[in-house]
């Protein structure tokens, strides 16, 4: 889709630097691309590809170490870089309107949502007096807010994330521009709401002829709302084309290893990798298949609640906040078994009681009631501050989301996976645990070389093997995966997804698999299991799920989840 | 802004050091000022010109010359050699004082914050009631009630600094009991001690470095403040505030030299440790810069 | 609902401050009966013989065991009476609500200076950070605390009075030629401008003034520094770029955006440095002559005047919990938030 | 009373009210308007002397707003400062007095009133007597000094004739009714005010006067100021040349020094030797420094501890200390040298004199050599945290010189609120810095105090019958005895020999005041007396 007038927004040869103590770093190098009149563009890349410091630069708003070096930015004709910073103001918020990821925190957290609409009403003298107070009303009724009148006294921490979206939207367009940036607009937010915010911000798009650009890391979203794509890697463009194009014949190898590896509703955990990669194409590896035996772990009427628990420093007003919320129940009820080398899926949106449950599997935290029995043998009894020696401990291994998190960053990276090893295995000997630690690395493809560096050192996939051979040390016969791939890169992703297949059929073990996605629970399961405010609302095969939802729920949780087309022959063709 | 983080991680701990320096010159100065005040208080013994105990009556209250750059007291003791050999002592007491707090505040402080429940409730009282006291006058009720020595204002010192410790170290424990590392770590089997010991604490140390040599700067004010009002130094010991104490009596007549001096010795010590704290925090943790 | 929701928990948060207040009682009462010196010695004055001395001794109870005394001492307390103190012979009460305002008109009042201060300070700083003026700003807040009170005290005394004679002669809250103002506020310079004496005024003001800044000079570090932590943080959070990003002006950012947002950890830390300087007027009061509660406290605690002792700490523990509270109670008047996490 | 005049007093009215609203200039110009402002560094804590607690600055309410039955007369020193003249006993409430071997006979002046106007009685007379006896304490080891001890010694004959009888005939008894205690209240005021628990009436006498001196309080804000008002019905003396009198509490003398210098205050009042020397040096301001009567700074032996039990080590130290240099760098010169007396034996009865004593280092190390502890010891020397500004200088040159004769020493600064249990109570500091001095000055009367066995002020333990036996034949003897020279040499002559207590030097009261100010009158109760002040 060309357009053949003058584009809205035209970016040329576009190099962004930031001045760091070790010297100046590119962060945008070379890039160029055009935004014509009512497109919606959509920037992808992965994290650390430039895309947001390419907007922030557009919109001269990068932070005071940064700065453009090199090339031209247009606004309609104004050149954004010698504008003045006065011009830049107008043109901000009334020509060029930006909204963020984290909504909550996009917005003011002392300061009414109205009053904060009206302040840029009266900023760019679009209205003022009580007009400015009817308008933010009234632009919150164009947000779909219910009940804007109310809604208008609240504070950010009173509205959903979702809610809060909508508030930055209403804000972004509050002085009608004309071009809009959504820079990660619903990550972290729910699939489901995720898919109300995309469609409303396209619906206000095509209403007020908005010109926008999308960046984002998710190529499905990108290919669901936009007509054109711009692919960036390490700060510079790789390829840029409309989506069909892009997805029907994508040109560049990172383009194609970036559709590859995000995850559909069909495909193989081997198809995800590169096509480079010599496994992909070959079929998935099989897991050992011990169905029919004994459940290895059964969950009966598992509940949890949280009530409100005062600190001795409560009272002290630095220790504000701290306390928990009144008494409910995060788990309710739930009860489900797994049995011996299958993996089980265990999704749900934020807040359904999924980690809740993982954790009290995992006997970190203690249930309300309800019993957790592992191998036949009653676990949730053990409190779980006792639970460290007992036998069972070394059975039932987990592999956390954060891997960054996860590491103690005082710990090499040898020391973190023999933690277990010394402390429940049953090696004797600084040579010994070496050598399994050698193991263990090699079974997870970390090179033997990184096992003596720091967390801080490694790669965000390379930390995520770490966690996984730490898990894995005392072969363990469930482990529990608790979102273990969310806060890694789709390619990383792709390979960490590969290796758990790997692990599973190599060493047998039972998966319970946690996620928000079940694109990606797929892949691994051959149960799901998906969880609502704390209870069950549906369980099965994950074919069935997959293809034949029973609830509501379930089937709007499966047409949430945006997919990127199909690529088509062009695949094939490199073959 | 994921993007731009990226680049600021793998910077190495010594480049890390040097550029906070580099960025900020007034740590150099503060770094300079603390090897001139350790230097006095390992040396000032032996290059001090004079004995600073020894007494000649006939040169009593002279004023500062180049025989005595300090002047003299009231008893015609060199006032440099004094304040030179009186680094040590108040170094002493207040290196001392940190120390214990440090450990005490830091064992209940990870303790409280670790364990939650019951611990930290008791723990909790404790430093609450501590910190409800006027501190200071806390300090001297301990070394009027314990007798007047200086271990007495050590542990006073040491008392009315618990909290700060015991706070810090709370919060830092109360972060990191939920942080995944220490899932792990029990998933691993350790105990709940050896996770506290290996895991925990380790991890709170750097920031508890920083309040430690934020609070030296106040404890040094602290043990001349009890001593300025009499409590704790035998004469003729030298000691910055009760030789401030002493001077001040002789301000008005015109003898302002036994006061300043030592006066300044102690505001520049104070000055060159809060410095020290504030760049050991850039170094720790560039974010809690204030 | 929401002034209930509040009523209660500062309802609740008095309730957690009892056991403090509890152990501040029995640590205290124990530290007293540590003090060296007999108070039956003292009171029986000079040339007192052995058997006044335990006649006095029985008269102040003195002679029961501690459990005893401090059943009878916790019983005076429910009933307000703090006993009498011995070295100036008024009781503690009376003594007390005499000498609080006098500390709290000389706290506020560095108070009030320090944040006039140290806040454009922590600001400047913060939006300059790494440049000239953020060091400079720095340099003197960290000068400022370390300086020793007590030396700061004298040295001004030194130079604005006798050197300069710019001040008034360092004798406490007024000089001798005006009587206080009647008390309504116990504040000299707020009482005398309500009774429309703006000369008494502003020689109470006068006094004021040395004590005021010697203790400011102490306070001004840790908001300044607090300050700019805060208004950093602010101006580097999300709102502050969407707001940028919405073109709101520099002023309007950095004035109802950043800073309002940074002034809510400033005010938990205001809490802190009140009771900080509270104790430092210790020393202050002591330097200037101040009838404060502060010297009354050294000098009962030099003379082992149990009860006056017991009465200072007490007060001062108790007014930190009401400052807490009113801390408390600020900030949720100002941070919608709070009552979220209840 | 307008706040604004009231600093003026009622004669001052003169300044018109155009000046008042300037009254930043009323302290310099204070002393024309006929008010003194003083500066003093204690705290007054009661205008009660016979209260229990009551600080010895708080005696000065005594003094200025009550009169006694007698008084001492006054004195010009060589320099030209007054002072009391112990020798002379003058009518004070009482006009005339008969003394007999049984009893004394006063006859209360017909004109004596109180301050609010009614007569003074006898009845006045013995229900003060009495409280003076009843209410234990110090009031009543005073009254004791003086043979005064039970209130049925006191007898109101009849309105205006008070006798008191003697339980012994004393030379004590006298002067004692001319000290602060014996004070004579207005008994009906107080009597109106003591309850059933308080039949003295400590608590209203505590927070007011009832007295018929030669002031009223005005106003007292404890902690702060006192503020005296002239009484107009004084009968006693002719009146003070000023209305008003400001005692003003200023707890750093190096303020109460400002102030005066800069003419802030009329009266520095006992200011350290130091700037008595250095402001006498300037002449900006007039200062006066007396000799205390019967008051020696001394080194205490504690005879409790084996070293100091041998006479040999005592009169070693006595040999080793450095006096020249304490007297010059502890009393800045100020004080009378209690050392380098010329011979062993006292010339005459006069009290204090210097000791034959002076520093010889020499003469010390072969003292030592001679007595038990040849190889030297090791002791503390203790001082008192509040006495500080001489004691430290002195002990620290103490310490400095007995080290050269083999005894090492710590020095341990005592609070003052411990000092007097340690060091007067308990008498356990073996090695320290001691200040008694008498109120009523005879020889025997210190050595009552500070030399026999038991009582309060022989801090040293010093035990010798021979003392205490001359003592108990020479303390009420009259000093016109035969006898009594002889007696008090021959104690004087075994304080010099034995030397428990080594006399330093005989300090002195300094004051400093403007030039204008007259009437400053030097007392042996170390107090303000107001009651002679005018100024020129």
């Amino acid at each position: 889709m060309k357009t053949s007038s003058l584009p809205l927004i035209s970016v040329q040869n576009l190099t962004v630097e930031f001045g760091t103590r070790e010297g100046p770093v590119t962060a945008v190098r070379d890039v160029s691309f055009d935004l014509a009149r009512g497109e919606t563009l959509g920037i992808v890349g992965e994290s650390g590809s430039g895309k947001s410091v390419t907007s922030f630069a557009l919109m001269g708003i990068l932070d005071a170490n940064g700065q453009v070096a090199q090339g031209e930015m247009t606004y309609s004709g104004i050149d954004l870089r010698r504008a003045s910073p006065r011009q830049m103001r107008d043109i901000r918020g009334r020509e060029i309107s930006m909204i963020f990821q984290n909504p909550r925190s996009a917005l003011n957290p002392i300061r009414k949502v109205g009053l904060q609409i009206e302040d840029i009403l009266r900023e760019h003298a679009v209205a003022v007096g009580g007009h400015a107070r009817r308008q933010a009303v009234e632009l919150l009724d164009r947000v779909r807010i219910r009940d804007p009148e109310k809604r208008y006294h609240a504070y950010p921490h009173e509205l959903s994330g979702g809610m809060c979206q909508r508030v930055v939207i209403a804000l972004a367009l509050a002085c009608k521009p004309r071009v809009l940036i959504a820079d990660e607009p619903t990550t972290g937010l729910d699939v489901t709401t995720q898919k109300t915010i995309m469609d409303l911000i396209r619906d206000l798009a095509t209403e007020q002829g908005l010109s926008t650009i999308l960046i984002t890391h998710d190529l499905g979203l990108a290919a669901n709302y936009c007509g054109r794509i711009v692919v960036m890697k390490r700060g510079e463009v790789v390829e840029a084309a409309p989506v069909d194009v892009l997805f029907g014949a994508p040109r560049h190898p990172y383009t194609r290893a970036l559709i590859e590896a995000t995850p559909r509703r069909s495909g193989t955990v081997r198809a995800l990798l590169p096509p480079d990669d010599f496994r992909h194409g070959q079929p998935d590896p099989k897991p050992r298949c011990r169905a029919l035996s004994a459940p290895l772990l059964t969950v009966e009427g598992l509940t949890k609640e949280f009530g409100a628990e005062g600190s001795g420093f409560g009272w002290l007003p630095w220790r504000k906040g701290v306390e928990t919320d009144k008494a409910f129940r995060a788990v309710d009820d739930l009860s489900f078994e797994l049995h011996a080398g299958e993996s089980l899926g265990l999704v749900g949106e934020s807040g359904c009681g999924k980690s809740t449950t993982s954790m009290m599997i995992m006997r970190l935290l203690d249930p309300t009631q309800g019993s957790v029995r592992l191998d036949g043998e009653e676990i949730s009894a053990i409190p779980s501050s006792k639970f460290a020696r007992h036998p069972a401990r070394a059975k039932l291994q987990f592999v956390f989301q954060d891997p960054t998190d996860s590491l103690n960053p005082r710990f090499t990276a040898a020391r973190c996976i023999s933690d277990p090893i010394l402390r429940l295995g049953k090696l004797e000997g600084g040579k010994a645990v070496k050598a399994r630690v050698e193991e263990l690395a090699d079974l997870v493809n970390l090179p033997l070389e990184l096992l003596s560096r720091f967390p801080h050192q490694l790669s965000g996939g390379q930390k995520a093997r770490v966690g996984i051979a730490r898990a894995v040390a005392l072969n363990p016969s469930l482990l529990i995966l608790d979102e273990p791939t969310a806060a890694l890169d789709v390619s990383v992703q792709a390979v960490v997804l590969n290796l758990l297949a790997d692990l599973r059929a190599q060493l047998g073990m039972s998966y319970l698999f946690v996620s928000h996605d079940l694109n990606v629970v797929r892949l691994l399961c051959e149960r799901v299991v998906v969880m609502r405010a704390g209870i069950i609302v549906e369980e099965g095969a994950t074919d069935q799920v997959m293809t034949t939802p029973k609830t509501a729920y379930t089937r709007e949780l499966l047409a949430s989840s945006p997919e990127p087309p199909p690529t088509l022959g062009a695949l094939e063709a490199a073959e | 802004m994921a993007d731009v983080t990226a680049f600021k991680a793998g910077v190495k701990p010594r480049n890390h050091i040097v550029y906070i320096l580099t960025e900020n010159p007034v740590s150099i100065v503060a770094i300079a000022g603390f090897a001139v005040i350790v230097f006095a208080a390992i040396f000032g013994p032996l290059v001090a010109p004079y004995d600073p105990l020894a007494t000649n009556v006939a040169i009593s209250l002279h004023p500062p010359s180049w025989d005595h750059w300090f002047g003299t007291d009231q008893l015609g003791r060199d006032v440099f050699s004094r304040v030179l050999v009186a680094a040590r002592l108040d170094l002493m007491i207040s290196v001392s004082a940190v120390a214990l707090s440090f450990v005490i505040g830091a064992t209940i402080g990870s303790a409280a914050g670790y364990f939650g429940g019951w611990t930290d409730r008791i723990t909790g009282r404790v430093v609450d009631t501590i910190m409800a006291f006027p501190l200071f006058v806390l300090a001297m009720g301990i070394v009027a009630a314990l007798g007047n020595t200086v271990e007495n204002i050590i542990y006073a010192t040491a008392i009315i600094n618990v909290p700060f410790y015991a706070r810090v170290a709370r919060a830092e424990a109360a972060i990191r009991r939920t942080a995944g590392f220490v899932q792990a770590a029990k998933l691993s089997g350790n105990s709940d001690l050896r996770i506290l010991a290996t895991q925990v604490f380790p991890n709170a140390l750097p920031p508890m470095a920083v309040q430690a040599s934020l609070n030296m700067g106040w404890a040094i004010l602290n043990a001349a403040g009890l001593s300025f009002i009499g409590l704790g130094v035998r004469p003729p010991t030298p000691e910055w505030g009760i030789m401030v104490a002493e001077g001040a009596n002789f301000i008005i007549s015109g003898e302002w030299w036994l006061a300043i001096f030592p006066g300044l010795a102690l505001m520049l010590t104070v000055f060159t440790f809060n410095l020290l704290g504030d760049a050991l925090r850039d170094i720790v943790d560039p974010r809690q810069r204030t | 609902m929401k002034s209930w929701a509040r009523l209660r928990m500062v309802l609740g948060r008095v309730g957690q401050a009892l056991p403090a207040l509890f152990g501040v009682i029995v640590v205290t009462f124990i530290l007293t009966r540590a003090l060296p010196g007999d108070p039956a010695v003292y009171f029986a004055g000079p040339a007192a013989d052995e058997a006044s001395i335990q006649q006095i001794r029985e008269a102040l109870g003195l002679d029961r065991p501690l459990y005893e005394q401090f059943v009878y001492y916790l019983g005076d307390l429910a009933s307000g009476n703090l006993g009498v103190s011995i070295s100036t012979g008024q009781p503690v009460l009376e003594e007390l609500a005499r000498r609080l305002p006098a500390s709290l008109e000389l706290t506020l009042g560095a108070l009030l200076l320090s944040l006039a201060i140290a806040i454009p300070m922590g600001v400047l700083a913060a939006t300059n950070p790494g440049r000239p003026i953020d060091h400079i700003c720095r340099v003197i807040a960290t000068a400022g605390v370390s300086l020793p009170t007590f030396f700061t005290g004298i040295a001004l005394v030194f130079v604005f009075y006798y050197l300069l004679g710019w001040s008034p002669a360092p004798i406490g809250r007024l000089d001798f030629a005006y009587l206080s103002p009647p008390p309504i506020t116990g504040f000299y310079t707020i009482d005398a401008l309500l009774d429309g004496d703006p000369e008494t005024a502003m020689a109470a003001a006068g006094q004021l003034l040395l004590p005021m800044i010697t203790l400011a000079l102490f306070t001004l570090a840790p908001i300044a520094r607090m300050t700019r932590g805060a208004m950093l943080q602010a101006l580097g959070s999300d709102f502050i770029r969407t707001a940028k990003a919405a073109g709101l002006s520099q002023r309007v950012i950095l004035i109802r955006y950043a800073f309002r947002n940074a002034m809510l950890p400033v005010i938990t830390t205001l809490g802190m440095v009140f009771s900080f300087t509270l104790g430092a007027n210790v020393l202050v009061e002591k330097v200037f002559a101040w009838p404060g509660i502060g010297s009354f406290a050294v000098d009962a605690l030099v003379v082992s005047d149990y009860a006056a002792v017991q009465g200072f700490v007490l007060t001062m523990a108790m007014l930190f919990v009401l400052l807490n509270l009113l801390i408390d109670i600020a900030y949720t008047l100002i941070d919608p938030r709070i009552e979220a996490n209840g | 009373m307008d706040r604004r005049t009231f600093l003026k007093g009622t004669g001052a009215t003169a300044i018109g009210a155009g000046m008042l609203p300037f009254l930043k200039v009323l302290p310099a110009s204070a002393a024309t308007s006929g008010v003194v402002v003083v500066a003093i560094s204690q705290t007054i804590n009661s205008l009660d002397i016979h209260r229990k607690g009551t600080n010895r600055p708080s005696y000065q309410i005594a003094v200025n707003c009550y009169d006694r039955l007698v008084s001492f007369g006054t004195k010009t020193m060589p320099d030209g400062s007054l002072s009391y003249d112990y020798s002379v006993i003058e009518p004070d409430l009482a006009e005339s007095w008969e003394a007999t071997d049984k009893s004394i006979t006063f006859k209360i002046r017909d004109n004596a009133v109180f301050s609010d106007g009614s007569p003074v009685t006898a009845a006045d007379v013995k229900w003060s007597l009495d409280r003076a006896v009843s209410l234990g304490g110090f009031p009543a080891v005073q009254m004791k000094a003086g043979s005064l001890e039970k209130p049925e010694q006191f007898v109101a004959v009849d309105d205006k004739t008070f006798r008191i009888d003697l339980i012994r005939k004393s030379k004590l008894t006298i002067p004692d009714l001319a000290v602060p205690v014996p004070m004579i209240i207005n008994s009906k005021v107080a009597m109106a005010n003591a309850t059933a628990d308080d039949p003295w009436a400590t608590d209203y006498l505590h927070r007011n006067t009832a007295g018929s001196g030669a002031y009223t309080i005005a106003r007292w804000d404890p902690g702060q100021q006192i503020v005296y008002q002239q009484n107009e019905k004084w009968t006693s003396g002719p009146l003070p040349g000023v209305k008003r009198v400001v005692v003003r509490e200023v707890p750093s003398q190096a303020t109460s020094r400002a102030l005066v210098e800069r003419g802030d205050v009329q009266i520095a009042f006992g200011i350290p030797d130091k700037d008595a020397q250095e402001l006498a040096a300037k002449g900006d301001v007039t200062v006066v420094g007396t000799p205390i009567e019967n008051c020696i700074y001394c080194v205490g032996l504690n005879l409790n501890f084996d070293p100091f039990m041998d006479k040999k080590v005592r009169q070693a130290v006595a040999h080793a200390i450095p006096y020249e240099e304490i007297f010059k760098a502890a009393a800045f010169g100020q004080g009378v040298p209690m050392w380098g007396g010329g011979s062993a034996k006292p010339a005459d009865v006069s009290w204090p004199q210097p000791f034959p004593y002076s520093t010889d280092i020499d003469k010390a190390k072969d003292l030592m050599a001679e007595s038990a502890f040849k190889g030297g010891f090791k002791t503390e020397i203790s001082i008192n945290l509040s006495l500080a500004s001489w004691m430290e200088p002195t002990a620290l040159l103490i310490q400095e010189s007995l080290a050269k004769i083999g005894i090492e020493t710590t020095v341990d600064k005592i609070p003052g609120a411990n000092w007097r249990t340690a060091a007067l109570v308990e008498k356990r500091l073996p090695l320290h810095l001691e200040n008694f001095g008498g109120w009523l000055n005879y020889p025997d009367y210190y050595f009552f105090w500070a030399y026999i066995k038991g009582h309060l002020f022989n801090s040293s333990n010093y035990d010798n019958p021979e003392v205490a036996k001359l003592v108990n034949e020479t303390l009420h003897m009259q000093t016109d005895d035969p006898d009594y020279a002889p007696k008090v040499k021959r104690l004087i002559e075994i304080a010099f020999d034995d030397v428990p207590r080594i006399p330093l030097w005989q300090p002195n009261l300094n004051s400093a005041m403007a030039k204008n100010l007259e009437g400053y009158e030097y007392w042996f109760h170390r107090q303000l007396d107001a009651t002679k002040f005018s100024v020129s």
